[in-house]
């Protein structure tokens, strides 16, 4: 198979896949190296990008998926009657956001750290296909566990869960105070 | 002190309302003026602008969590033991709840990247897929059914969706019932807390009375206390 | 618009539709007159197969679709066939335990019952064989019925279906909410 040739099947079967598609499997069924799989689309998406194709690469979990130019959205729009994607709640957003940096995690433990009941933010999420489940936790009533979709990778723009904005999670710094704090107080 | 109007929809919720009241009182989470805060919190329940019931009993648990370590607080602490401070884990919920507002305002930004992207389904292809060919027990049908009841149940059952079958948004505000219980008081000199709420009708008028019954303790108009023989609080007019 | 983006602008389209686009919808949308739109569709097409591209512009019904070319075909189908063939998700088996205990039933039956959209565990389930179409009820929208086929009761161990292990005789109660649960929504 030619370079030429390699770029083209992956073309067709991006187009086809209508999901993101793994490197290796693209590998292995094409028998050819990661690494070519890598450079065959590093050419497609340069000439994509440099003739402003129609057409767009976009990394997902060490994967592609192809999808339209944004830059030709209002002709689609048009044609399809497409209705924008409406702004997530607050309370989605909150929800989404322990999903995202705490997944696998169950209905309870979101609830605990919202204070609040999720349900329909949860159901919110599910019908979005923002969130999907992943199996239950081995404990009393086995609750389900939650966890991201692909559809949420390429809607936020990212590449794997890696890519979140880095939040510090622990903050020992203030747990710390925190300890020196009950100290003093103790003490006066 | 000033009437603030809260709209309680305003706030994803106790956590939130609180940490917005720490925010405004340039304190630490860490270090919260409990006393302070506690009465700030409760005057942004009593001073609604609107009861949304949505999260209602969410917030009055927050309520009643405070005025437990506030009272914690207030107790002597035993010289020789090391207690823990009482407002720990609270401390370590803000802290943790605070986190995820972060990380959701993070993500938020994110959140149209792909808005003018159209992403296609997968194509109808014409050829077929091999016959699906794995062995399982017919016993996993079987979970399968229980947990799709299960997760019906935990639906049906959470709180938010019952309160609303129940109640509709009807509106009961807390100076009406801060009025009945002194009505009821003015009768007797000294009432069973479970009595004031037998004669709420509604959970709103409930969550009301609750909340009235706490403003008039706070304000230090009655007082409230425990009865071992009866197992209720008794309410007395001070 | 130059002529190459005229191009690019109905790749993008064509890829977004994922079905047939009428000449005439394209150069409304576009601003463009019909015949710059068959011209464009004709030069777009001519790089597609003098290249070998991965896609393929076909003539339906005074419009244009877009597809995969039929010489990448046995990638495609290794790679979807892979993508595919993945043991059912817990998605996949609770909405097969419901067609399998309240055959015949409907995609909105199902969707009732769950709680969430079903519609890829139904497609994946009618892809492997393990459902199939059983007439359509007789209702508004005559919605099509599913039911198992012997797919399933031989991945199942099942001579029929009459051999499906009883769901009543563990948890009676909840078993009858269960029945109760579908009978009313027939009846709504």
């Amino acid at each position: 198979m030619t370079a030429k040739q390699l770029q083209c099947a992956i073309e067709a079967i991006l187009f086809a896949a209508g999901e993101a598609v793994k490197i290796s499997v693209m590998a292995k069924s094409l028998g050819v190296s990661k690494e070519m799989v890598r450079e065959a689309v590093a050419l497609l998406r340069y000439e994509y990008d440099t003739q402003e194709r129609g057409l767009m690469i976009i990394d997902i979990d060490d994967g592609y998926q192809i999808c339209s130019r944004p830059m030709y959205y209002q002709y689609i729009r048009e044609i399809l009657g497409e209705q924008r994607r409406q702004a997530l709640s607050n309370a989605a957003m909150e929800t989404l956001a322990i999903i995202a940096y705490k997944q696998p995690v169950t209905r309870g433990q979101i609830e605990h750290i919202r204070g609040v009941n999720s349900d329909g933010a949860i159901n919110r999420l599910l019908e979005r296909g923002l969130i999907d489940e992943a199996g239950r936790l081995d404990a009393p009533g086995r609750p389900v566990l939650y966890e991201t979709t692909q559809v949420f990778l390429r809607c936020f723009g990212l590449k794997t869960v890696k890519d979140l904005p880095p939040i510090d999670l622990k903050r020992p710094e203030e747990y710390a105070k925190f300890e020196q704090l009950t100290i003093t107080e103790q003490e006066a | 002190m000033e009437k603030i109007l809260y709209k309680l929809d305003t706030f994803e919720g106790p956590l939130d309302l609180l940490l917005h009241l720490i925010t405004k009182n340039k304190v630490s989470i860490y270090d919260i003026p409990i006393a302070e805060i506690t009465d700030q919190y409760l005057d942004a329940l009593v001073y609604l602008d609107e009861m949304v019931l949505e999260n209602s009993s969410e917030f009055l648990v927050m309520a009643a969590q405070l005025l437990y370590i506030k009272s914690k607080m207030l107790l002597p602490k035993p010289e020789t033991e090391t207690e823990e401070d009482p407002r720990e884990d609270l401390a370590q919920r803000l802290a943790e709840y605070q986190i995820y507002k972060k990380a959701s305002a993070a993500l938020r930004e994110f959140e149209f990247w792909s808005r003018d992207m159209v992403f296609r389904l997968p194509e109808k292809i014409n050829f077929p897929i091999p016959e699906y060919d794995r062995m399982h027990d017919k016993s996993e049908l079987v979970k399968a059914i229980y947990d799709v009841i299960e997760r019906r149940k935990e639906r049906q059952t959470s709180p938010k969706r019952s309160f609303y079958g129940i109640v509709g948004r009807e509106k009961v505000s807390i100076e009406d019932m801060v009025e009945k219980v002194c009505k009821i008081l003015s009768k007797r000199k000294k009432v069973a807390f479970s009595d004031i709420f037998l004669k709420s009708d509604s959970k709103p008028e409930k969550i009301a009375t609750f909340l009235a019954v706490l403003e008039m303790i706070r304000l230090d108009k009655i007082s409230a206390d425990y009865n071992e023989k009866e197992k209720d609080f008794i309410i007395k007019v001070k």
